[in-house]
């Protein structure tokens, strides 16, 4: 037994604010839970293999706490181990918005004083993909989370084309209106569909000429501003984006493209 | 049929009664506009319950090539099943051999000779009865292999594979029926169902799903029937007799021995942009043979929760339920292979939301006492965060269980993720297991407190439903669709995906199967 | 208090009042035995009342000193309060300035003139008093926070924080009461309940729980104070008032404002083989702080059922809970303040288990209705899989909502595995809460079915608990434990730790915490 | 879209059944569950940083699918990424178990003929820890999941001290009763203190000059063999353990020792 006996313990933080390990239990100890499935028997190799796949990890003290037979051929492990290695917040690549967060009138006002028109706006879930919540959240009226969605603004035109437009009917569609903002929705990525869907309209757009003249932007909840720039989109917003979030960033784009 | 016990609502019989008129009204006025309309998708279902199957060197499917080749020919009109009677009758060849000789150009149905119309009709009803004598078959072995076998008590779980490639999806499946799910559905890979044609052979490649082809069905099939053997009680399968190739599949199926279906009067037209007319013929044909198959067909209510609010928009789901459920009848299946989707999708923080979910659930359960309804999980409101989200799922077990479900689809807490790894589905499964299990015979020691919150709450439902389907049976079911009645969808009764394959039949025009089944279905 | 809403089961009154009648006789007739005996644990508990606290040079804490110096000069047996009361008279100074004179040397009991009898008590019982001034104050300031800041409707959810290190336990508690906790317990370190001294200072050492000391109990109460206020609610603080020491830490909880502690009648004899007379003189006095202090205390019944099996062993716990019930009453307890322990530990693969976990956890709400029973999660069935501990803990969040517990401790997904983990904590709590809200009035919609499962076993528990109730009564509460009536557990009287420090009280034995607490607790 | 058309597809598992990767939804494609808590308020630097952490741990694809936070300072991450690095099977050390599993009838009759006399068994749970289900369910004739304890044998004579015993009162009464074989039972592991009490044990076996004259076993959840022989044990028996299986393995030790 330790007991600190008559002098009060005054525990310091071993490591300085800027470099972190994960935090289970105590400051430092870099706990982190893995789970997952091997093709292998329930039985002592396949556990002993299960803590190879935590040691890979670079998890130290790695422990297999459950190993649960999925059928005769599968084994499914839960796992506690330490990662001590340090994330070093200093050099973290955070993709910073490069848009500040406005209100609707402020939009309203910006693009009615400055631009004379609304911008206009086509938006489509394209490909295969069905998944229209999350584009109508960001452009119909209603909106999201109680924050209204684009087509309540005077500063846009929103053209909604709906669910599994295919690529070339959105360029077509933008010619035709002479879009300022293209808006593309992907909500399947299994096996990565959204990737190659989003790239085959970025090559589109180029090889129609008309990649220069719209602001190009994607939103799904696997995306992310930085996955979207990656892929040769202006923008891209992730899981839990409020429509007035990609007001904001329009307005601010389209105008400083048109320079005015 | 599992039973909720003791727990039952006080409801008006009269406004019930109510529902169920304006239910069969509102199918019967759709069937009386749609009568003189056949569909590309019906014919090609005809040309394959007449057994062709296979594609063409540019790997287009039969049925399409015999379809497109009487489209150009303008024999159309007249139905397959007369055109095929005739070829056969001419070249003495099955109607395989017509196919097939069609497809490499050797026969041209305009340049063969009429016959009596007498002798065409004998001909198509002789091939319609070989294959009604085919699916017939494959009932009696479902309910052979289901009585030597067993099943499991109810709910039964219902889990789905979505690997995209068949191989995997069977041993995914074999796994997960090793862990206890009772039933399997391979889940269509994105984009079939704006298909006018089934793929033909096994695939490898869906994405979110995988393809539904016939050797797919077939692949599974054998895989779920040996897994069966191993565990001694009868796994069912699951596919999607929806979207544009909605008859074929319902033929697949048949084939095949499915034993559930995905197969909704209005899911189409709501969710895929399918025109109007040819969604709600394709559906009555599908239907006539899925009841002949004994499969239980699913209705997709479910999917309006996850589109609209859940706690608003009880009615319309209910009321759909009762326009799915006499479509269904009219189609000549029994209540007992009517399998009306629900689904638990209230906000789970809003205070007493398992009590809504409850009055619901006994709602549906009450209503249509007859019918197997599929209970689908939790799944808009989970996002990342897996662990509540199989917490969530717990509880939707729970309520599954107490109001006396049939179809038990297992909510996975990776919902919000992927489609679900195999570990999932374990996890997920064995929590449903448990709850099952835990909780036998909960629903006999529960009675309602009358004119409490679940009870109140139902009979307001319930009202609010028979309002709904008075308005649709007063405007007719294609203008309800047009002001976006259900799921908050609008449709244009003449716009929609597949509307160019619909056509008028001709005064000729012949369906053995039609004939057979409307009088089969009579005598159900 | 919660309520389980119009679940009643019918139970027979009469077996209620015999089972109270006997819990009573246990409770009364053990303390007529040991009415003659104190031990060196109340002794320390008067000199810690006293004001005495701090540590000699070798760490040794003060009332230890005191009771040493007593002990070895013979003083013992008359108590700590009259040789406490004479050393002030004759220094003029407080007690603690005799026990740091005792402690460094300067001052020997022995060597103190006596003085009249009756200046000595007078002396004692205005030290007392102060004390028991120095505990209502906070009491007060609890009762005056609570009305200010507000506290959760019930269920309360109940945490622990374990990390063994007080700093980074006050983290986490402040982190638990953010995300939802009400209630935070510190528990100890392995291996301090054995420890015949409470350790002085805070501390950061401890194994699988962290150190109960005055300082830690200080330094959590600050913390939760802050928390506090900034969330606007009370979050209530508990340790364990057992082992040992446990007056005296009722009597630093007393004066720490913690609001909730385990203490149980019988715990150290079961669970620690603690000596028997021990352990009953040592609950008794600490009970009688823990009234005075307006702190709940929890019962530890939920042992037993991590202990043996949970199914077969119901009576057991319901008997138990009646005597720990009467053993608090008589040190002057209102049932307000009587959390009596209980569990949901039945084999969750047993079928039917949840309306097993029901009925018990139904019977004992109804059985002691002003108590604010204290539900335990879940934890020997648990392993490593985390994800089916999860779900396992979700149904019991149910039962606790449904069943109308008011103390609800959060069982942790991880509990097979560490002490919660911040993360685990977080994610428990938010399930909790989540089928807290989403069930409210759940009970007031269902109504028991009479003569099913939930009621007969119910009613048969109760009689079972009856009979075990009889027959300590007739063999007495020491030959019961002989033989092993409580949690499979046999002690010996006469064995056990601690055994020597039971003493004899003389003739001039003087204690005036029992003389005032025992006549104010008629009052109650 | 992608059709196999008129040619069935068969997939190969392209990589030999000795190297395998984690298993999600497909063969080979490494899925692996991670969950942990860094000390950041949660936002887009958390997030950034818990996507670090992935990488540390060597997963490819990191996504964080749901970032939580735990109060003010404290973020929780759930993820999925990656892990292709395989483990090799060939290469795989299982700590194999050296004995083989015994009926009790075979146990009882080997003792009877070769020994003549029961085996004597000291068991405790040491130091501070008070749990003694799992020693009770080896050593005590109740047993564990339908499988009797020791004292079901005849041929074993056990002393189940019980919990909370010392290292030197354990050490003294093997001495006293000569025993053949200790057990000890620790379930408390709470920053190691298990491997603490469980070394200390074999110092002071060693100081006494009693190790070689016992066999000594240790278990517990967190307990394996191959951690027990590390911490200088005769063997190791971790959660499941049956009592059965422990009786087997002391019968053939023993009987091994003493050359019988
Ligand atoms: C609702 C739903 C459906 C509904 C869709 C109804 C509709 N009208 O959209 C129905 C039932 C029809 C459906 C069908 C299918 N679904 Co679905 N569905 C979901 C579900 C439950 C919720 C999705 C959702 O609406 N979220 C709410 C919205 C508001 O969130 P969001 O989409 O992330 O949008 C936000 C941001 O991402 C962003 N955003 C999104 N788009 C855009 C676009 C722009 C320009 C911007 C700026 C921002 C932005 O802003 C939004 C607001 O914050 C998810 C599971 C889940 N809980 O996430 C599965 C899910 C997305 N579906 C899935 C699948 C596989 C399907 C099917 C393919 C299954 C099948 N084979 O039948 C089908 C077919 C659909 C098809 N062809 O694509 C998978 C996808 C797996 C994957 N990762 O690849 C999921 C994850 C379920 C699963 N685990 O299997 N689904
Ligand atoms: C029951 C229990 C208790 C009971 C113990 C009753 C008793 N008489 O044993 C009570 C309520 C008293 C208790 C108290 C405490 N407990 Co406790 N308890 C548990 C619980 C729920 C189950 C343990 C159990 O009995 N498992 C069943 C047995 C059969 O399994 P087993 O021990 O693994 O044994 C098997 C094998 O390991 C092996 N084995 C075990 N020992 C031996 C020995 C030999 C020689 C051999 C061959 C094999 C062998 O064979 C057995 C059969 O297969 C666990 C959580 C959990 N679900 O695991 C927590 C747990 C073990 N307890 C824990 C703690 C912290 C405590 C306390 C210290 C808390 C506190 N501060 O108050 C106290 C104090 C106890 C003390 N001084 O040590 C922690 C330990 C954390 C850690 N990893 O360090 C756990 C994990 C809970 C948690 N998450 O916090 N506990
Ligand atoms: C009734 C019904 N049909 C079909 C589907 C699947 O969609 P698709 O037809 O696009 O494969 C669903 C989705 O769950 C459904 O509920
Ligand atoms: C009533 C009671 N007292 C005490 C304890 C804790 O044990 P210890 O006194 O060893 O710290 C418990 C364990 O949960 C308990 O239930």
């Amino acid at each position: 037994m330790t007991v600190d006996g008559a002098n009060p313990a005054t525990e310091k933080r071993e490591s300085p604010r800027r470099k972190i390990l994960p935090y289970g239990d105590r400051h430092g100890d870099g706990m982190v839970q893995v789970s997952f499935t091997l093709e292998l028997p329930d039985g002592p190799e396949a556990e002993e293999a299960g803590r190879q796949v935590m040691k890979l990890m670079g998890l130290t003290d790695p422990q297999i706490v459950s190993s649960e037979p999925l059928g005769p051929s599968f084994t499914f492990f839960v796992g506690y181990g330490k990662l001590l290695r340090p994330v070093d917040l200093d050099n973290l690549k955070v993709a910073k918005l490069p848009w500040e967060k406005l209100d609707p009138e402020t939009i309203n006002k910006m693009v009615r004083e400055r631009l004379g028109r609304p911008i206009i706006v086509v938006g489509a879930a394209t490909g295969t993909d069905a998944h229209t919540i999350g584009l109508d959240a960001i452009l119909n009226y209603k909106g999201y989370a109680g924050d209204h969605g684009l087509e309540a603004y005077s500063a846009f035109r929103v053209v909604n084309m709906g669910s599994q437009v295919e690529n070339r009917d959105l360029v077509a569609k933008a010619r035709e209106l002479r879009a300022d903002a293209v808006l593309v929705s992907q909500v399947v990525t299994q096996r990565n569909v959204h990737i190659s869907n989003l790239t085959a309209l970025v090559e589109l757009l180029e090889a129609e000429g008309l990649r220069d003249d719209v602001v190009l932007v994607c939103g799904g909840p696997r995306l992310s501003h930085a996955l979207a720039v990656e892929l040769g989109y202006d923008a891209g917003f992730g899981p839990g984006t409020k429509p007035s979030e990609v007001a904001s960033y329009l307005v601010q784009e389209v105008l400083k493209r048109k320079g005015v | 049929m599992n039973s909720p016990g003791r727990l039952r609502l006080n409801l008006d019989p009269g406004t019930v009664a109510a529902c169920h008129e304006s239910g069969q009204a509102i199918a019967e006025k759709v069937w009386k506009e749609l009568e003189g309309l056949s569909t590309v998708a019906v014919e090609r279902a005809v040309a394959r319950l007449f057994g062709i199957d296979g594609a063409d060197s540019a790997g287009l499917p039969l049925p399409n090539v015999i379809v497109d080749a009487l489209s150009r020919s303008g024999g159309l009109e007249d139905g397959v099943a007369i055109h095929l009677a005739k070829a056969c009758l001419e070249t003495g060849g099955e109607p395989q051999d017509v196919a097939e000789d069609v497809a490499c150009g050797q026969l041209d149905f305009a340049s063969i000779p009429d016959r009596p119309r007498r002798e065409l009709e004998d001909k198509a009803r002789e091939l319609a009865r070989r294959a009604i004598d085919r699916i017939l078959d494959r009932r009696k072995e479902r309910e052979e292999l289901i009585s030597r076998l067993g099943q499991s008590r109810q709910p039964w779980l219902y889990v789905i594979v979505a690997t995209g490639n068949i191989y995997e999806d069977t041993i995914q499946a074999r796994m997960a029926a090793s862990q206890g799910a009772d039933i399997i559905a391979v889940i269509r890979s994105t984009g079939q169902s704006l298909m006018d044609f089934v793929p033909y052979g096994p695939t490898t490649e869906g994405y979110g799903g995988t393809y539904a082809t016939q050797d797919n069905f077939r692949l599974m099939r054998k895989a779920l029937d040996e897994e069966s053997e191993k565990l001694g009680r009868y796994i069912r399968l699951v596919n999607y007799c929806s979207g544009l190739c909605m008859p074929e599949i319902a033929t697949m199926g048949a084939f095949e021995r499915l034993d559930v279906m995905l197969n909704d009067a209005m899911y189409g037209i709501l969710f895929r942009d399918i025109n109007m007319e040819r969604t709600l013929i394709d559906q009555r044909f599908s239907r006539m043979i899925n009841g002949l198959s004994g499969i239980i067909i699913n209705t997709g209510e479910d999917n309006y929760l996850t589109t609209v609010d859940a706690f608003h928009h009880g009615p319309q789901v209910l009321a759909s339920e009762f326009i799915n459920l006499h479509f269904a009848r009219m189609a000549g299946i029994p209540d007992e292979q009517i399998g009306l989707g629900h689904a638990f999708q209230i906000d789970p923080w809003l205070e007493s939301s398992l009590l809504y979910e409850i009055s619901m659930a006994l709602l549906v359960r009450q209503c249509f006492p007859n019918c197997p309804v599929k209970y689908m999980p939790p799944t808009v409101h989970k996002d990342g965060n897996i662990f509540f989200a199989h917490a969530l799922d717990t509880m939707y077990n729970l309520v599954a269980s107490l109001t006396g479900q049939s179809i038990h689809l297992v909510g996975m807490l990776t919902e919000a993720v992927h489609t679900p790894f195999l570990q999932d589905r374990f996890l997920s499964i064995q929590s449903a297991k448990y709850v099952r299990e835990a909780s036998r015979g909960l629903s006999d020691n529960f009675s309602l407190v009358p004119e409490e919150l679940i009870e109140k709450r139902a009979q307001s439902l319930l009202q609010s439903a028979k309002e709904v389907l008075e308005h649709v049976k007063d405007t007719g079911l294609f203008a309800a669709i047009e002001e976006g009645v259900f799921a908050g969808v609008k449709r244009d009764r003449h716009g929609g995906r597949g509307r160019e394959g619909v056509f008028k039949k001709s005064a000729r025009y012949f369906n053995p199967f039609e004939e057979i089944l409307s009088s089969r279905s009579k005598a159900f």
